[in-house]
């Protein structure tokens, strides 16, 4: 029993209370810079996913043998070895994708969700789950690039996914996939969870009926 | 760095210092004996083990990739100049010889104009292609263009890379008016074949009078003026080494 | 295309400002924004980094494309990077120690900023000669030490003004970084 | 020892009796008649793009005010200002729904983000211009020629876009008004793009017609002059950016002629006086030391005169001034009169936070923030 509980912890611990976008706010640069369409966004949260899932299991098998003084350069190494394939697979797959995420595939090495995931939870953990915290992780992540990705995709340019929403004769708001844009649609998904995490806050002051109220 | 510290008279300490500064590049470890033999294993395991995942991944991936870069430049080319149905790729010497080029890593690449043999279905010259670049409104605007040598003019162009401004620099690519500057773009060589006849240029939209002007976008007229000058640059480059060899482009090589 | 040195330093350090329209180096340009005293330092010192590892990078590009072995591009490259800066650190340590000092705690955090690895990348990718990379990495730094010390001088200020608890932290940075960034496209098309 | 040793400075002390409402309403009574002008130039399109900017102002801050985001108060004329300055920068024909947008994210993000009125670090006209000129860049480009026949009764047709929905071009309705297209260039992008340089009668008053020009400039800088005057705006600030513009586009005018365009053109085309009487001089967004003004403004006018020559846009000096802004607590900090006792050396000290590590990483809700050495010697309350 408790250790199922466990595991659906490791799980969801990323997904939402670690969020890695939106409470942790890590990995922004290559959040930021690609999310100017979705398709974008999704790509790139599951090339994350790939080498975090990856370079997590590799680490966290290798954690008995790795001195402490070196486990940093052999992270690294890890992650840029996992981070070249990952490059590969997408050149493969469709060289279009691959260009309209230029070099931000390669600057997932230094993504700090990679580099904090194999030094906080996969060099202290099995195998098992620090593969499955790392999923959970990466969930997280792609749903964040998700909400960046379609909010931009939506008012920047009126589709979704390339499918046009409001018709031909829509205004597309520009600044939404130039670099303004990222900045602050990040901002307002920010300001939007501590509203509402304030909202819901308030709502459970008020019902215990202790909560004095002032904003 | 391990430079003794001179003997010092007095209480001061200054040996812990010393031993801090020979720690060297490993960070902040107590000053133990260090397992460099351990160090070194598992570093040489790692690079071991990454070693073997990348050239798996590079090899398993490269046909693959080939293949993917192959169709993009071919469909780059089919697109401007439409008769096409095979290429191939050479580079413009600057002795003044067209090599076909083999292989993916010429070294010496970096002093010939790489462009592309389009050929129709007979076999038959249909036209060259290139790529140039300007600097555009953000950023540079790389276009490839397709020459040919019947009417010595651009018959096409088409955006291999930019990052205009959405809605008003990317209309080079949509706008109908502005790409019909490019069905007949003159780029005649002078009568020495040492250069280009007229500059190629883009003029302000509805002022095109020649040929060899290129029609701009209203409201876009710097994206414009990138087109131009990168197939001005461009053919200024190239056409002079072309045009006396293409005799030897008119049949495709077997190869 | 040939661009001169020039162009490409004005261009990296305006047009194309690596924190504010290429989105490269955020987690030091928000964590480390919030002072005036200790924004230049970390400029500088990243300025610095970047100009070893671009070089360093230059250097190693020529000679793994001369072996034909581009795969191992980027694993090389983050080994250059994170050594440089472990090389920046000692021989700080040696000839500076008040400098050292001052910056310790900054240094190794240039080797998780992705700002450096960018410069590499891009300078590979764009293929810069040398004078070219030399013009890139300096700009760069420049761009970075500039958006950083803009956006400590505004975050200063902000300390004595009454931001709404709800945009405070992340958020305010956020929108502070957009609002520059927003102020910084004036200058595209610079350098052209 | 008859001379006073001791001046004490610090942030603005104004001596006269006058409240911010006051200096506000006499900014509001000198916009007047420019608006005036504007709406005679341009007609009911003017008039309504103003009224509607402001009322999207007004009712952007009386809602956050209400909700108790921001301070400040409707009285204080502050988000009229706002409005006003907002919808003269704006084409006439700007689609009255951008323009709504535009005055929402003036106040919202320019103003309220920061704590409303006095904290706000940036112009917030500027931030709602720079906002819809980043998002909507064809709208805010297409000008249309002032002083057209039927002004008053016709409304351009691109002001009544509907929300959301793209405006008709404007091209076309001047066409079908048997006008150039071109006509509805301003004279910096006719002379950008296609190198025409505009007469300095029609830039001065733009009476002569057919021109498409914002504001008259020598209306607004009469309307500075009494500002300026009454004191109710420092004089230095407008004339450091026109100087240091007049002074940088005369030395390139000097050094090539046929490339770069007179003082005179650089001075009195596009919005740089406009921006530079009533934009850069909002007292909570400038330095407040003499010498820090005129820093300020000699990089605004250096700013808007190289944006307006090498980049892309023809105009720059809302981003000139956005800058600026955004450097003037540093502009202060480097000007500020040396405190008495202190020595005018370089190496005296400033109140500074020590370097700890707690303070990289701020945004962490365990770090806290180190406390101000001066500040615990201040006498409790």
């Amino acid at each position: 029993m408790n250790a199922t509980v466990d595991i659906w912890d490791e799980f969801t611990e990323g997904i939402w209370r670690q969020n890695p976008v939106f409470v942790m706010v890590l990995g922004l640069c290559p959040m930021l810079a690609v999310t100017v369409s979705a398709v974008n966004a999704l790509t790139m949260g599951l090339a994350t996913l790939f080498v975090l899932v990856c370079s997590s299991g590799l680490v966290s098998m290798m954690r008995k043998l790795v001195p402490k003084e070196v486990r940093i350069a052999t992270y690294i190494v890890i992650i840029a070895t996992f981070v070249t394939v990952v490059d590969y697979i997408i050149q493969a797959v469709s060289l279009a994708l691959y260009e309209a995420l230029g070099a931000f595939i390669q600057l997932i090495v230094v993504n700090c969700i990679i580099l904090g995931r194999a030094e906080a939870h996969a060099s202290k953990n099995p195998p098992i789950p620090a593969m499955i915290n790392a999923v959970g992780m990466s969930i997280g992540f792609v749903i964040g690039l998700f909400a960046l990705g379609s909010v931009r995709e939506i008012l920047g340019a009126g589709t979704l996914f390339g499918v046009s929403l409001f018709g031909s004769n829509f205004q597309p708001w520009v600044i939404m996939v130039l670099p303004p844009g990222g900045f602050f649609v990040l901002g307002g998904w920010l300001l939007f969870f501590s509203w509402w995490a304030r909202r819901k806050q308030r709502t459970q002051a008020g019902r215990t009926g202790e909560g004095t109220q002032h904003a | 760095m391990t430079s003794a510290s001179p003997p010092t008279q007095g209480s001061i300490p200054v040996r812990p210092v010393t031993v801090v500064r020979a720690t060297g590049p490993g960070g902040a470890q107590p000053p133990q004996k260090l397992p460099t033999a351990g160090m070194i294993r598992t570093l040489g395991l790692v690079s071991a083990i990454c070693g073997v995942i990348i050239v798996a991944a590079y090899q398993s991936t490269y046909d693959a990739v080939a293949a993917n870069k192959r169709i993009a430049t071919e469909r780059a080319v089919f697109k401007v100049i439409p008769a096409a149905s095979s290429i191939a790729e050479y580079l413009a010497l600057p002795s003044g010889e067209v090599a076909l080029k083999v292989g993916a890593g010429e070294t010496a690449a970096s002093a010939g104009i790489r462009f592309f043999a389009a050929y129709d279905a007979h076999g038959q010259l249909a036209g060259v292609a290139a790529e140039g670049a300007a600097k555009g409104y953000a950023d540079t605007v790389r276009i490839m263009f397709g020459y040919s040598p019947a009417c010595q003019c651009v018959v096409g162009i088409g955006v291999v890379a930019m990052r205009e401004t959405p809605g008003i620099g990317d209309k080079i690519i949509t706008d109908r008016e502005f790409l019909a500057n490019f069905n007949a773009l003159d780029v005649k060589l002078n009568a020495e074949l040492s250069a280009l006849a007229n500059e190629v240029k883009a003029v302000k939209h509805g002022a095109k009078t020649q040929a060899w002007q290129i029609d701009a976008i209203a409201g876009a007229t710097i994206t414009s003026r990138a087109v131009g000058k990168a197939i001005n640059d461009a053919a200024q480059a190239l056409l002079p080494r072309l045009v006396p060899r293409l005799d030897a482009l008119q049949q495709r090589s077997k190869s | 295309m040939h661009e001169t040195a020039f162009q490409i330093f004005v261009n990296t350090l305006l047009a194309n400002n690596l924190v504010l329209a290429m989105f490269l180096g955020l987690c030091p340009f928000l964590g480390v924004s919030g002072r005036l005293e200790t924004a230049f330092p970390m400029g500088m010192a990243t300025t610095f980094v970047m100009l070893v590892a671009s070089l360093c990078a230059f250097g190693l590009n020529l000679l793994l494309s001369y072996f034909h072995l581009e795969f191992l591009r980027l694993i090389s490259y983050i080994v250059i990077i994170a050594s440089a800066v472990q090389l920046v650190e000692m021989v700080l340590k040696k000839y500076s120690p008040s400098l050292f000092r001052a910056l310790g705690i900054y240094l190794p955090l240039i080797t998780t900023n992705c700002a450096v690895l960018g410069i590499a990348l891009f300078q590979t990718a764009r293929e810069y000669d040398f004078i070219q990379s030399l013009a890139f990495s300096t700009g760069g730094g420049a761009g970075f030490t500039l958006a950083l010390v803009l956006m400590a001088s505004v975050r200063e200020r902000l300390q004595l003004s009454n931001v709404p608890d709800l945009v405070q932290g992340t958020a305010l940075s956020l929108m502070l970084a957009g609002i520059l960034s927003l102020s910084f496209m004036g200058f595209a098309g610079l350098g052209g | 020892m008859t001379q006073p040793l001791i001046e004490i400075r610090s942030a603005p002390h104004v001596k006269a009796a006058k409240s911010v409402e006051t200096i506000m309403r006499h900014v509001v009574y000198s916009l007047l008649p420019i608006c005036a002008f504007y709406i005679f130039q341009y007609g009911i399109s003017a008039l309504a793009s103003i009224l509607v900017v402001t009322a999207a102002c007004l009712l952007t801050e009386r809602t956050l005010i209400s909700t108790g985001t921001q301070a400040g108060r409707l009285s204080d004329f502050s988000a009229v200002i706002t409005g006003l300055l907002l919808a003269l920068t704006l084409p006439p024909g700007f689609p009255l729904w951008m323009g709504a947008v535009a005055g929402i994210v003036a106040i919202a993000l320019g103003k309220a983000l920061f704590g409303g009125i006095g904290f706000n670090v940036f112009n917030p006209a500027l931030v709602g211009r720079a906002f819809v000129q980043a998002a909507f860049p064809t709208a805010i480009a297409s000008y249309t020629p002032s002083f057209l026949a039927g002004r008053f009764t016709e409304f351009i047709p691109s002001s009544l876009a509907l929300p959301l929905m793209m405006p008709a071009t404007a091209a076309d309705w001047l066409k079908a008004k048997n006008l150039d297209a071109l006509a509805g260039a301003t004279p910096l992008a006719k002379w950008k793009f296609d190198g025409v340089m505009a007469n300095a009668d029609e830039l001065l008053t733009s009476l002569s017609g057919n021109m498409a020009v914002g504001p008259a400039p020598a209306l607004i800088l009469l309307c500075g002059a009494y500002l300026a005057l009454r004191r109710f705006m420092d004089w230095r600030i407008p004339v450091a950016i026109l100087g240091s513009a007049a002074l940088t586009a005369w030395v390139l005018f000097a050094i090539d002629a046929t490339r770069y365009p007179n003082p005179f053109f650089m001075l009195f085309s596009g919005g740089l006086i406009l921006g530079a009487v009533y934009m850069a001089t909002d007292m909570a967004t400038s330095p407040v030391t003499p010498k820090g003004m005129w820093v300020y403004g000699a990089l605004i006018g250096l700013l808007t005169v190289v944006i307006r020559y090498y980049s892309g846009l023809p105009e720059g000096v809302m981003y000139a001034i956005l800058i600026a802004n955004a450097a003037s607590p540093l502009i202060e900090k480097v000007t500020q009169p040396t405190p008495f006792g202190r020595g005018a050396g370089i190496g005296r000290k400033r109140a500074s936070y020590p370097l700890n590590p707690g303070y990289i990483s701020r945004e962490e809700a365990s770090a806290v923030t180190p406390k101000k050495r001066f500040l615990h010697r201040k006498p409790k309350k």
